[in-house]
């Protein structure tokens, strides 16, 4: 595979590890079947597209991105964190439709499906990130802090409380816990990071429209995290790289053209997955046992 | 007045449709706890076999329609036995990963095998018929009937045959079912063989009344699962009553708002209504239960 | 009936059990026999595996060693309808009925394997022991009191006629005065010829119905005898009977 | 359970490698090249594959064509076929194998407008040729010197519709449009220039992508009783319009985008529902250049031609000259395009060039009849003309 392919794919690979991540803090470590989270990513990509267009600098229209996304899964968080498991899964799934429909129809400000074009590079005091090598720097950089945030967070007492919540939420209760309170920030904090991902995709591709932040991303990201091993941050690392590496490198596996190639791609993924999954049901790296007070 | 009649038609069609889907789809929610998002597929690959039986194998119409109710119900319980008993003991989420992928695998093995064509049923004769102010077509009033006829028929299963209360004891808690002698895995099976049996019928009504694409899967999925949350998880009636609200929902509300909202309506009632009926409309506080683990 | 005479007629025989969820043991190393007739109670301190010691005898957790056998026969590593159809029924502790079945379909799910007119005998058999659930045939078990439920429970057990029945802290919860019935229908099961296995945490009550107990600590048995050895046993009253 | 994890990582590992070795023979880039390759980027998964996959089916014809001819000046032609799934992200992915590992020179795609914008600044970047075989979103004239299209931009079927307009001599029409670029693109170009000539619209009526039931969209539109309605579709969702707006008692003269005019849309449909629908048809059917494609695509797939593949015919067919011409790089190609367009004319018409790379198509009015799409007869005057539902039956 010839080098500028393969950076490319990492520099994909940092943003969805960063997803990955952001996800398994909400899904992962608390429980919270959250199926809306293209949304927040899609909500960091059209803030700071947007604001960088507008002339703000990209380091403060990320920070805008991550506020912005942040604050949306507050707004969400009020209603919603009170159901549980499937109630809340249909729940954010809608909401994640409903913003998507929201960045389709709001022409004035998103020019709608057809998409944003022209959008600058990241830059940070005058470094710009033009290349996909240097935008690996970033990448990298970013997925390293979000995965240290992460793991901070996991193995804090914070993250056991969360742990315990997704476990019995009722018993933390009983604990005196106000359990809503931990899941909204975790929805918060998961989210931020979410739009920190949805930013750097919209400047590294420099073109952003709603068909990319569409409810199969969602599902691709939990693949990766159910794989990886609920609540374990660098099992979602490594199986987003295995991911990435497999779903594209089927491309390179010379399928005959009156097989669609394409669509057998796609089966045989699916087969991979089904595999995978009956043979590792808790995940490539188990979760660590976490010691309860 | 007349335009209003019209619409709750309308609804009430679409509400048929989703109907047959959702209550399968409740049926396995009910046996196993897990949300079977291949079973939107599972609808698809059922109208695809009415498709070849009447179109290249000049099967008749009718005897079509059953013979890929009996086929996709094969089909169904081919896919728990491969893609989900393996995995009963393991977190659900490794079930819904399965599940998603097992989706994956009959997209792309129709579109292999079918082709990414839109196809038809290309019925002739199909013209609708004026009562009073309504329109109807002969494929619509059979959608409605053969929503009802199956719908009764299914209430007679579960509450008069040995079968079906078994079905519902087996929902009701797997382990004494187990323990008073019933053979859970046959009972699961046959919810399977029901649930796609249902499945197919709905795709194959849907490809009838509009046409047909590898793709027609998810979004058959999607209102189905939104059906079956809204009516209360694993209630089955509950499922049907959500069916046809969001049916009726959805199309009489394009009436007031732009139609691109469409889907933003029926998802808005649902949070909506979760918002005052946590547990949805007839789901009890307990069954609210926490698929991701 | 007496403890030496019992390996003659054991019907249940639980050999070395080692068992558990998934990798966890919960289980390490339970013998015990039980033979016809008998009552045989298990007393323990919550999450000393008693719940866990009748799942696995019937299926229901992961069993790394040890052999269970029935009337002679192994029925270790069996699916649980299968073990059913052996002679052994089981009251679970919690989620013992079927809540949205009526009554009446609970205990014909109870009789799951069980023909048609052999089907209806026996419920008429269990609606004469409770008369209370004859009357609520028709109601959803969801709506059922505490000590309904319960008498459901060991109804819908006793469907398959059981040589053996297997209860699990059937007065957990229950008013005094219904625990008092509960026990006393106990008596009158075994009276009927079933052999009873009783797991208990009210010590008192369950030793004093035995015919022979024994304790589970931990996952391991650390006393038995006949209910009243372990009754008068002083280590026994200080961990289990409150001194 | 570790054993296990263990065996599937091996697993892993050795799929990857296998993937790797697939690669790493890559052949290097010799003097000569045995065969000429050329990507192909499109939707050929997913919702929108019926139009990818379509592409591809003419791409395939085009070279076998081409290679059946003897190739380009001996050397045959290979097009390799990459999935975009249509996500913007995918779509990179499949350009950078194209371009790195591939190295070719050109690039067909995409189908989507929005697809082929993301892809565009890639491609002057790395200075490949890109070849839209039919995006028309007006901002793709921006995109740079590497950038054409064989199909007109949408700017110019608005303009096309008012003449319809004037022809059948309405002042009060519907439309009813797709929401998505393409149709949105289209509507507004029909809006602004149907109302600069003093048209008035009834209602406009947007609908929702991928879906499959459109009852309460045809009942607004009906109950403005328009005598005309224009509509812009894809083939999908366009044949369940016209089949519920017969089901629903619409009654009104259709006039149709191009991208309707397509064989499948009366077969979808159904004959009744869609008899006197009028369309506009980018290119002609009735040349001998298209008859002669018909013919070759029917003898190929068995099936007649679905939508696009005629340009994507002509996308191949031109790349396939401007290599022969300019040679197989890509600033050859990306000069030798203009020139060769200058004279082609294939089955989508002729295909020359504007500055920005753009054809500039023409359009030919078509009608319904006994279910097959067929050259509208304009009345010798068009003040006399009866209306056009007389017309059509």
């Amino acid at each position: 595979m010839e080098l500028a392919l393969v950076v490319h794919l990492l520099v994909v690979i940092t943003i969805y590890g960063i997803l990955a991540i952001s996800l398994n803090l909400v899904v992962g470590a608390t429980g919270l079947f959250n199926l809306g989270h293209a949304a927040f990513y899609g909500i960091g990509a059209y803030t700071s597209a947007l604001l960088v267009k507008a002339g703000v600098p990209w380091l403060l229209a990320v920070l805008a991105s991550m506020a912005m996304a942040g604050f949306v899964a507050f707004i969400i968080g009020i209603p919603t964190l009170r159901l549980v498991g499937d109630y809340l899964a249909v729940v954010t799934m809608g909401l994640g439709e409903i913003t998507r429909a929201v960045f389709k129809n709001w022409i004035s400000l998103t020019r709608g499906p057809m998409g944003l074009p022209g959008i600058p590079h990241a830059s940070i005091l005058g470094i710009e990130f033009d290349t996909a090598d240097k935008y690996l720097i970033l990448g990298i950089i970013c997925l390293l802090i979000t995965f240290v945030v992460a793991e901070r967070i996991l193995y804090s007492p914070f993250g056991r409380v969360l742990k315990g919540i997704r476990e019995d939420e009722a018993a933390v209760q009983a604990l005196g816990k106000n359990t809503y309170r931990y899941k909204m920030a975790v929805l918060v904090v998961g989210s931020a990071m979410a739009g920190l991902a949805g930013s750097l995709f919209a400047h590294y591709i420099t073109f952003i429209d709603p068909s990319s932040f569409v409810m199969w991303l969602t599902f691709f990201i939990f693949l990766i995290i159910v794989l990886g091993g609920l609540g374990n941050n660098l099992g979602a690392v490594v199986v987003t790289v295995v991911f990435v590496a497999l779903r594209e490198g089927l491309r390179f596996v010379g399928l005959p053209l009156w097989l669609n190639p394409a669509a057998l791609q796609q089966l045989i993924f699916g087969i991979l997955l089904i595999i995978a999954t009956i043979f590792v049901p808790r995940g490539l790296i188990p979760e660590r046992k976490v010691v309860y007070e | 007045m007349e335009i209003f009649v019209q619409l709750l038609i309308n609804g009430v069609i679409a509400g048929g449709t989703y109907a047959l889907a959702a209550v399968g789809y409740s049926m396995v929610y009910g046996a196993l706890k897990f949300i079977n998002f291949a079973h939107g597929s599972i609808a698809m690959v059922g109208a695809y076999i009415a498709f070849v039986l009447v179109t290249m194998a000049d099967v008749p119409l009718v005897p079509a329609f059953l013979g890929s109710m009996l086929l996709t119900a094969g089909l169904g319980v081919m896919v728990e036995r491969v893609a989900y008993r393996p995995l009963r003991r393991a977190p659900k989420l490794a079930s819904l990963t399965t599940a998603i992928a097992v989706s994956f695998v009959l997209d792309a093995a129709v579109m292999i095998i079918m082709g990414a064509d839109i196809r038809t049923f290309s019925l002739t004769g199909m013209r609708s018929y004026q009562i009073g102010p309504i329109y109807i077509t002969p494929v619509q009033g059979a959608i409605i009937l053969t929503s009802l006829v199956f719908m009764v028929g299914l209430y007679g299963l579960l509450t008069r045959t040995k079968l079906g209360k078994a079905i519902r004891a087996v929902a009701d808690g797997i382990s004494l079912a187990e323990v008073s002698g019933i053979d859970t895995n046959l009972i699961i099976s046959a919810v399977f063989a029901i649930g796609s049996a249902l499945a197919a019928a709905s795709g194959a009504l849907i490809g009838m009344d509009t046409n047909l694409q590898p793709t027609m899967g998810f979004i058959i999925t999607v209102k189905a699962f939104a059906a079956v949350v809204l009516g209360g998880l694993g209630n089955v009636w509950g499922a049907v009553v959500g069916a046809f609200l969001i049916g009726i929902v959805e199309n009489t509300g394009v009436w007031f708002i732009p139609p691109v909202w469409k889907d933003s309506i029926a998802y808005g009632i649902l949070i909506l209504a979760l918002f005052l009926r946590p547990s949805g409309i007839f789901g009890k506080k307990e069954e609210a239960q926490v698929t991701v683990l | 009936m007496s403890a030496a005479n019992a390996s003659d007629r054991t019907i249940l025989e639980v050999h070395q059990l080692v068992a558990g969820y998934g990798k966890s043991e919960v289980l390490h190393g339970v013998s015990l026999e039980v033979a016809a007739g008998e009552i045989v109670t298990m007393v323990g301190a919550n999450g000393a595996g008693k719940s866990t010691l009748l799942r696995s005898i019937f299926g229901l957790t992961d069993i790394h060693g040890g052999v269970i056998k029935f009337k002679g026969t192994v029925i270790t590593g069996l699916p649980p309808h299968a073990i059913t159809a052996h002679g052994l029924a089981l009251v679970p502790q919690e989620r013992n009925v079927f809540p949205s079945l009526t009554v009446r379909e609970n205990l014909e799910m109870g009789g799951f394997t069980v023909d048609r007119a052999t089907l209806e005998e026996r419920i008429e058999r269990v609606f004469e022991r409770f008369p209370r659930l004859r009357e609520r045939q028709r109601q959803k078990a969801g709506t059922l009191s505490g000590g309904e439920r319960q008498m459901l429970a060991i109804g819908r057990g006793l469907m398959t006629s059981p040589e053996l029945l297997m209860l699990d802290e059937p007065s957990l919860g229950l008013a005094p005065k219904i625990v008092e019935a509960v026990f006393e229908q106990i008596r009158l099961i075994r009276e009927g010829g079933t052999t009873v296995f009783l797991v208990e945490q009210n010590a008192r009550r369950a030793l004093a119905i035995a015919d022979r107990a024994y304790v589970l600590e931990l996952g391991r048995i650390r006393h038995q005898g006949s209910g009243q050895e372990l009754l008068n046993d002083p280590e026994v009253q200080r961990a289990y009977l409150g001194g | 359970m570790k054993h296990r994890a263990l065996a599937l990582w091996i697993a892993l590992l050795v799929v990857g490698a296998l993937a790797v070795s697939f690669i790493t023979p890559a052949p290097l880039a010799a003097e000569e090249p045995q065969v000429y390759k050329v990507g192909f980027i499109s939707h050929l998964t997913g919702d929108a594959a019926v139009y990818g996959q379509s592409l591809k089916m003419g791409t395939e014809l085009a070279v076998d064509v081409i290679n059946e001819a003897g190739g380009i000046n001996g050397v045959p032609v290979e097009v390799i076929y990459e999935d975009d799934r249509l996500s913007a992200a995918d779509a990179q992915t499949a350009f950078l194998k194209l371009v790195e590992t591939d190295k070719v020179p050109v690039i067909l795609g995409s189908a989507s407008s929005t697809i082929s914008l993301s892809l565009c600044p890639k491609a002057q970047e790395k200075k490949v040729v890109q070849v839209s075989q039919v995006s028309t979103a007006p901002a793709l004239k921006d995109c740079g010197p590497y950038f054409f299209s064989v199909m007109a931009s949408d700017t110019a079927q608005g303009p096309e519709w008012v003449k319809v307009a004037e022809y059948l001599g309405v002042k009060e029409a519907a439309v009813m449009y797709i929401n998505n670029d393409y149709g949105i693109g289209v509507k507004d170009t029909f809006v602004q220039a149907f109302e600069a000539a003093g048209g008035k619209l009834l209602i406009v009526q947007p609908f929702e992508l991928g879906g499959k039931d459109f009852r309460t969209e045809v009942l607004k539109v009906k109950g403005t009783n328009p005598p005309v309605v224009f509509i812009v579709d894809h083939v999908a969702e366009a044949s369940i319009v016209f089949k519920q707006a017969a089901e629903l008692g619409l009654k009104t003269q259709w006039v149709t985008d191009v991208s309707i005019v397509s064989p499948e849309v009366p077969q979808l449909a159904g004959k009744e529902a869609v008899e006197g629908i009028m369309g506009l048809r980018a290119g002609s059917s009735q040349t001998p250049e298209y008859q002669a494609f018909r013919e070759a695509f029917l003898k190929k797939f068995g099936k007649e031609p679905t939508i696009w593949a005629d340009f994507a015919y002509d996308a191949m067919m031109l790349v396939a000259k401007a290599i022969e011409k300019g040679g197989y790089t890509a600033d050859g190609i990306q000069k030798a395009l203009f020139e060769v367009a200058e004279t082609y004319v294939g089955p989508s018409g002729a295909k020359k060039f504007d500055e920005y790379g753009i054809s500039q198509g023409s359009y030919e009015w078509v009608v319904v009849k006994d279910g097959e799409w067929v050259l509208y007869e304009k009345a010798p005057s068009a003040t006399e003309t009866p209306s056009a539902t007389e017309t059509a039956q």
